[in-house]
């Protein structure tokens, strides 16, 4: 990656082993993405309605592309998918979608009542819709490209979130983080809302802890980080979260409405949100085809597992997620260039020389990853209510950025244990983060580590440990495992959690006019 | 004892102030900070730093004397002050005043995905060295984990026949965290089921104050260990079967 | 325009507040912390953090909404509204209004050592880019240094026959710097002095209000140049003449 | 130094050049301490009459010691020294000081009334006064080594100052600070109290930015923290100000009550306090000798360039400072492990690899001085009132100290551009220290620098420059340079500034029973 400093190999990590973890990353993700092919999910159908066109609410505030789910659940055969559902309603509508949608939401109708078309005539009816909005897509794609070679920026992008619950209070946050120097915003989503199995309509003002992901909120912000990228000549990125009940449609959602990265993990909604793992596993490919399509940077959490686990002990989970998010992301067709590996500096500032270890660990993740973006996360978990303490807590998390040239970096906050950011405590931690890297600047490339000292100690046993838990995944099986609580200490059964009830084994006729133009443009490349 | 905040002399009340206005950083700014430090009640308020931060908001530092003097002996503070008793002391007290397991039931309640807090209590590993009730002998400890909704948690406490119900609760924007405390407490009203139970809310900004007043028997905030749930749980037993 | 402090919401009225407390830290000292919160007007004050500083003090952080308004638009600030020249307007001015040099004669003066301050005003070199008086063509300026008594001062004065005084004062603990202001302007008056000179303070802790309330013709804070004061001066000296 | 970890050759120092420097300084030390040599001034023979025992104030309130001085400059030789005049006073007064003090300050009598004995006789007369004073430092300097051998310590002090003014209130400020893990306290003189050519006398508890310096409350400190030490098993050395008026009086005084360090530079009150310079020379050296007799560190004040002149163009005149202010400490036979040289951590954080130079600038020090308890001194300068930011800066230089074994780190204040500290201030500080300290505790000893890189090239380069300088300072002599300005853009001129009228050429029969004894007792190590 072009002006990337501190990549060489300073740590003196075994290629070996790093090829032998990718191998058995590959194979675990090779038995899952099997049950995944045959497989689809609700939201996997509701995406594919979303990338047609189909959008709004009825009178009863229900999204459309969940009514047209829950109907052919209850009247048609799921297991065929959307597409030849809305192309067989389309035939009676001249292929008019609004005149269709209009009249569907208003009457009691259901989608199965009109006679199934072949597939080949389907695919011909859906294709205007299919053209318009993957072209809008591409149209995006185009324009963030324009804008990222027009604008040039640094190695790292400084990363903040707003979280108001309201998206025009979130707009005034934005700019002003903007204009003191944060180049990527992140609008939290309101507690709750990855357990819903509908994503909710139109602008919204009123969230707990984050502000809801619609798609009218997600136009609304990049509108206004558009107008301020101008302003500042800077290309200020737009985040949200996917992973979730509706991983793929927040995808789609993220495509039509240009954002740039998306929080997009193959393991989270099971972890953190209870989510059935099989749900989950289908929902992030179908989601990453869609990210993979847009150029849309994805974010794995695997710095969540450190909030709950120990972070010294547990740092090898993290590598291992990373190898496996990697192999999963590789079948979606991610480009390493789009793949944002999660990890998190965590360590008890209190335990000796655990600098030394976050600085060995970043470093370790900036080596076996160099084309990723990584994400690294800052201190959450032992910081507490000193701000002063915090604010130095961040301070050690910035340098080791700076000196191992993370690329997505999100700041830390001093108030971290307290409230969601202030803004205030978002532009003292802009300042931080670029006293740091102006001040440290070239402290990367200017040292390197002891032979076998603590630093490089730490990574290869890292690396070990993490070769050594993906060959037991591999033995064991990834569902098996997650049962086990292989990652955050958490269990979760194969057929618990939620969500298990919108997934569905596709019929030998099932298609997907979605997937399958993003599939066949994959590998026209 | 009168008390004043103390900077580096007694009583010369000194105190720290920060926080953002949404206008423009000038001298009118800077005047308005003062001011508003004034009507703080703090005397010779100087304002320390004012920068810009962008968009139409500027941030500022103060330090200045706070005037009054606070009562310190005429403070009163609702505090549990039972000692804590050792996870040995509590089986053997258990054993000794029931024959029967005391059922504990657990969870972060309503959209609350923090289970590291009730998970410190309840978990056998514990936290910090200290192990929680699933270890204990003689308790029962059902954690039902996050985003566990109020219904589910009663209908759950019900099947269990509860004797102590633990809600943690983390997130506290908007005040979440009190409209989901107070809505747990009128659903077990309404199934008559409040005054079979003890009702322990738990998390980083949750204090016994606070609890008391949201109806709760007890309330726990950071630094408390399953010894002190479990001691507070146990001794309030006791004395309700009397 | 009523204004409040701003957190995340508009007049939400978020403040941070962090003081030391002469007495340990345990819930009593927890809820004084909150007390004097409350007194200070700030609703639901939190106590965020609270950390014994050994020996019987204790330091608390808190957060806390600010509930009055304050009315932006009376502010009133005395400010120094002439914008500043540049230097090559002000020889052109002094050139054109004066057949003589104006002599400048500044000092840090009492026990004040510290001489960054007069010295970025006075010196040739100046200060972050601008030229001190002593660049000057048509300004004489005698800078006399630090620890200055202000005896010693006014008879320099004198002897220079300055028609400008600057007095920077850095040092303001137990309000040493009030004392020392003061007291120049007391004998400047004494000896029928103070009419015949433009009298200016400056330093770190001194607002153009601070030094008009001592009887200065103005103040000068962090930030200030050169052309800053000389503006002041020339145009004030020019006023006079009339 | 034992335990110190992080002194290599790091920086591909040129060895020749130090030795150069180091033999420059010498004979710039050697100029002036012939000049030295024959001089002696007021503050000098006041030392000496309370080195034996004469304390005290008269009716007026004027200490006894100035009052003899000023009386043998009015009716007597002062050329002749002051030991002459008290023995022959003494001698009428059966060899009783007490009675003769008694009697003195309660008469207009003089000094010079009494008939002048004999060198030989004087030294006999005045043996039990030397023998008790110097004893009790000697048992000093037992006691400091006892407390010190029997409780450890770690490489680096970390020093805070306590500056209420009132010497009751600094107590209870010193051993908070004491007890949250300061290991230095600092008793921060009054404004104003280094241009008064007396030291003032009895407990005091009205100062402005400072407390005044006087016996009675180094006593009141010196018990408090010996009892503090004894609780928290750790020496809490304790720290005053030597350099100005009275520079020599107040090693005595120190050297009495077992002050551990004392502010001490052969320059400081010339360039900052607008003392004269001889003066300043001549009261050095005693000063020095009595530091060295009784084991007290002497910190110089280099750090203080940089406080009015540029710290990034005048590096070079810290380094080259030190080894004249070496220079002069080698002539007063005081050991390298009591040089405290001087430095700072002043580059303002704006500038692009502040961090480097710092870096490279203290361990420079570090190597060049490998025995020397260096004296590192926290950003003041670019600290402005926003305290976050403050903390941040003291998080970095922390870090060079911990990187660099500095020996006595002086703690930076969030406040620092606001006001003295306050006792919360001086707590986040030790915190901010101690969080560092261990979190980044092998850092130094992990890393090496690149060859030729920034480190050091600005590490080489500032030594260049010292040498250049020193040369230039050698070849237009000591006197003249400083009235050139060579330090802290000050200019002094040679018979400028406070104190000239208290110098004074000695007479060939001129002798100081106690640097006669001091000088002796070097000789016989
Ligand atoms: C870890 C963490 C997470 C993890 C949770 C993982 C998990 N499995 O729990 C993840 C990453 C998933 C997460 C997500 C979010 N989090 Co979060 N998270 C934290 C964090 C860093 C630490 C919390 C923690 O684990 N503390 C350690 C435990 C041991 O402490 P504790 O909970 O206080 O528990 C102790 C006591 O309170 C008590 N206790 C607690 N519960 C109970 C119950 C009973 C009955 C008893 C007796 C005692 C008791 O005993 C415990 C042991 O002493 C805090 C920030 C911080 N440093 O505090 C933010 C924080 C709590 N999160 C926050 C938010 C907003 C979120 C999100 C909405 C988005 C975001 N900003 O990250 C999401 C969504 C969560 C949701 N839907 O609820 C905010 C809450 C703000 C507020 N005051 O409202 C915080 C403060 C961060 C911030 N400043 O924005 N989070
Ligand atoms: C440098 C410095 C010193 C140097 C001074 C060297 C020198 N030749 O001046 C040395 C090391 C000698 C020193 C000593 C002391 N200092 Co000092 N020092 C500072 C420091 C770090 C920077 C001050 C500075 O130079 N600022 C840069 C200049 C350019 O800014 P300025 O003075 O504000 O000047 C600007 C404006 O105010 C204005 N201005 C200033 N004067 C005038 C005059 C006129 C007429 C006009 C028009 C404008 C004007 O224009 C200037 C340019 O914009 C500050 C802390 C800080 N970061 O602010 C402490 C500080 C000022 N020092 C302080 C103290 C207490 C002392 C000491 C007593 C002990 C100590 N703690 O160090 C001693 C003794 C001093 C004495 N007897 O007066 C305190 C004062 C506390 C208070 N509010 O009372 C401070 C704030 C540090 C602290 N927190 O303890 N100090
Ligand atoms: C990968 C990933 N997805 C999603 C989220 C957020 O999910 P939720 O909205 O459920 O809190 C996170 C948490 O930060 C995450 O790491
Ligand atoms: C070497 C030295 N001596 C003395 C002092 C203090 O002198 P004064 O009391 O004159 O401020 C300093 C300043 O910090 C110093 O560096």
């Amino acid at each position: 990656m072009l002006g990337r400093k501190n990549v060489m190999n300073k740590l003196n990590l075994d290629s070996t082993q790093i090829n032998d973890c990718r191998d058995l990353a590959s194979e675990i993700a090779d038995q899952v993405q099997s049950f995944i092919n045959e497989h689809s999910t609700v939201s996997v159908e509701r995406s594919v309605l979303r990338l047609l066109g189909v959008d709004g609410v009825d009178e009863l505030g229900i999204p459309l592309p969940n009514r047209i789910i829950e109907d052919i659940k209850k009247y048609g055969e799921i297991e065929l998918g959307a597409s030849i559902y809305l192309a067989s309603a389309l035939k009676e509508y001249d292929g008019n979608l609004a005149k269709f949608l209009h009249h569907y939401s208003l009457s009691s109708d259901s989608i199965c009542d009109y006679p199934l078309v072949k597939k080949e005539e389907a695919i011909k009816i859906l294709q205007p819709y299919i053209d318009e909005h993957l072209n809008r897509i591409i149209e995006n794609k185009r324009k963030r490209n324009t804008y990222l070679t027009e604008y040039n920026r640094g190695t790292t992008d400084l990363y903040v979130i707003v979280a108001t619950g309201n998206i025009d209070e979130d707009v005034v946050q934005a700019i002003a983080a903007a204009k003191a120097g944060a180049d990527i915003i992140a609008v939290i989503r309101s507690t709750g809302q990855s357990l819903l199995d509908f994503v909710p309509y139109g602008k919204t003002t009123e969230g707990f802890g984050g502000t809801f992901a619609t798609q009218e909120n997600f136009r609304i912000m990049r509108a206004a980080l558009d107008k301020v990228s101008e302003e500042e000549k800077r290309y200020i990125k737009l985040v949200n979260y996917a992973s979730g009940l509706c991983m793929p449609e927040i995808a789609a959602m993220g495509a039509l409405e240009r954002l740039d990265v998306l929080l997009n993990d193959s393991m989270y909604g099971i972890i953190f949100r209870d989510i059935n793992m099989k749900r989950t596993f289908v929902d992030q490919y179908f989601s990453r085809l869609i990210n993979a399509y847009s150029g849309i940077i994805i974010n794995t959490g695997e710095d969540n597992y450190l909030t709950t686990s120990d972070a010294l002990t547990e740092a090898h989970t993290v590598l291992a997620s990373q190898f496996i998010n990697e192999a999963f992301a590789k079948r979606a067709h991610l480009k390493e260039e789009l793949m944002g590996l999660g990890h998190a500096f965590e360590i008890s500032p209190d335990i000796e020389n655990s600098f030394l270890y976050e600085l060995a660990q970043a470093q370790m993740a900036r080596e076996i990853f160099p084309n990723a973006p990584l994400k690294y996360m800052p201190p959450t978990k032992h910081i507490n209510g000193n701000i002063f303490r915090a604010y130095q807590q961040n301070a050690m998390f910035n340098m080791v950025t700076t000196m191992t040239d993370q690329t997505i970096h999100l700041l830390g906050m001093m108030t971290e244990a307290i409230h969601t950011p202030f803004m205030s405590d978002r532009y003292l931690a802009i300042k931080n983060a670029k006293m740091i890297q102006s001040a440290m600047k070239d402290l990367g490339s200017e040292i390197t580590f002891k032979e076998d000292g603590l630093i490089q100690t730490r990574a290869q046993s890292v690396l070990k440990e993490a070769l050594v838990l993906l060959k037991q995944i591999k033995e064991k099986g990834m569902f098996e495992s997650l049962a086990e609580g292989v990652f955050a200490d958490t269990k979760r059964p194969i057929n618990g959690g939620k969500g298990l009830d919108g997934v569905f084994l596709k019929s030998q006729n099932y298609f997907n006019v979605i997937s399958d133009r993003l599939e066949a443009s994959f590998n026209e490349d | 004892m009168k008390i004043k905040p103390y900077g580096d002399t007694l009583n010369d009340g000194k105190v720290q102030v920060s926080f953002t206005l949404p206008i423009e950083k000038n001298q009118k700014g800077i005047a308005a900070a003062k001011q508003i430090a004034k009507s703080m009640g703090l005397l010779d308020p100087a304002v320390v730093h004012a920068e810009s931060i962008e968009n139409g908001f500027s941030f500022y530092i103060l330090y200045g004397s706070f005037g009054k003097e606070i009562d310190f002996d005429s403070i009163h503070v609702e505090e549990i002050t039972t000692k804590a008793l050792s996870r040995k002391e509590l089986e053997k007290i258990i054993e000794q005043e029931f024959d029967r397991e005391i059922i504990f039931v657990g969870a972060s309640t309503g959209t609350d995905a923090h289970t590291v807090g009730i998970d410190a209590i309840m978990n056998m590993k514990g936290f910090a060295g200290h192990y929680g009730l699933e270890r204990y002998q003689g308790i029962q400890a059902y954690n039902l984990g996050s985003q566990v909704q109020n219904e589910e948690f009663v209908r759950i406490a019900r099947e269990k026949n509860a004797d102590v119900l633990l809600v943690s609760q983390t997130v506290t924007q908007k005040d979440v965290h009190l409209k989901n405390l107070v809505e747990l407490v009128e659903l077990l009203e309404a199934e008559k089921l409040r005054e079979k139970v003890i009702l322990i809310a738990g998390g980083a900004r949750i204090t016994h104050e606070l609890a008391k007043e949201l109806g709760y028997d007890a309330g726990f905030g950071p630094g408390s260990f399953a010894e002190d749930v479990a001691t507070f749980a146990i001794t309030e037993l006791i004395k309700r079967k009397q």
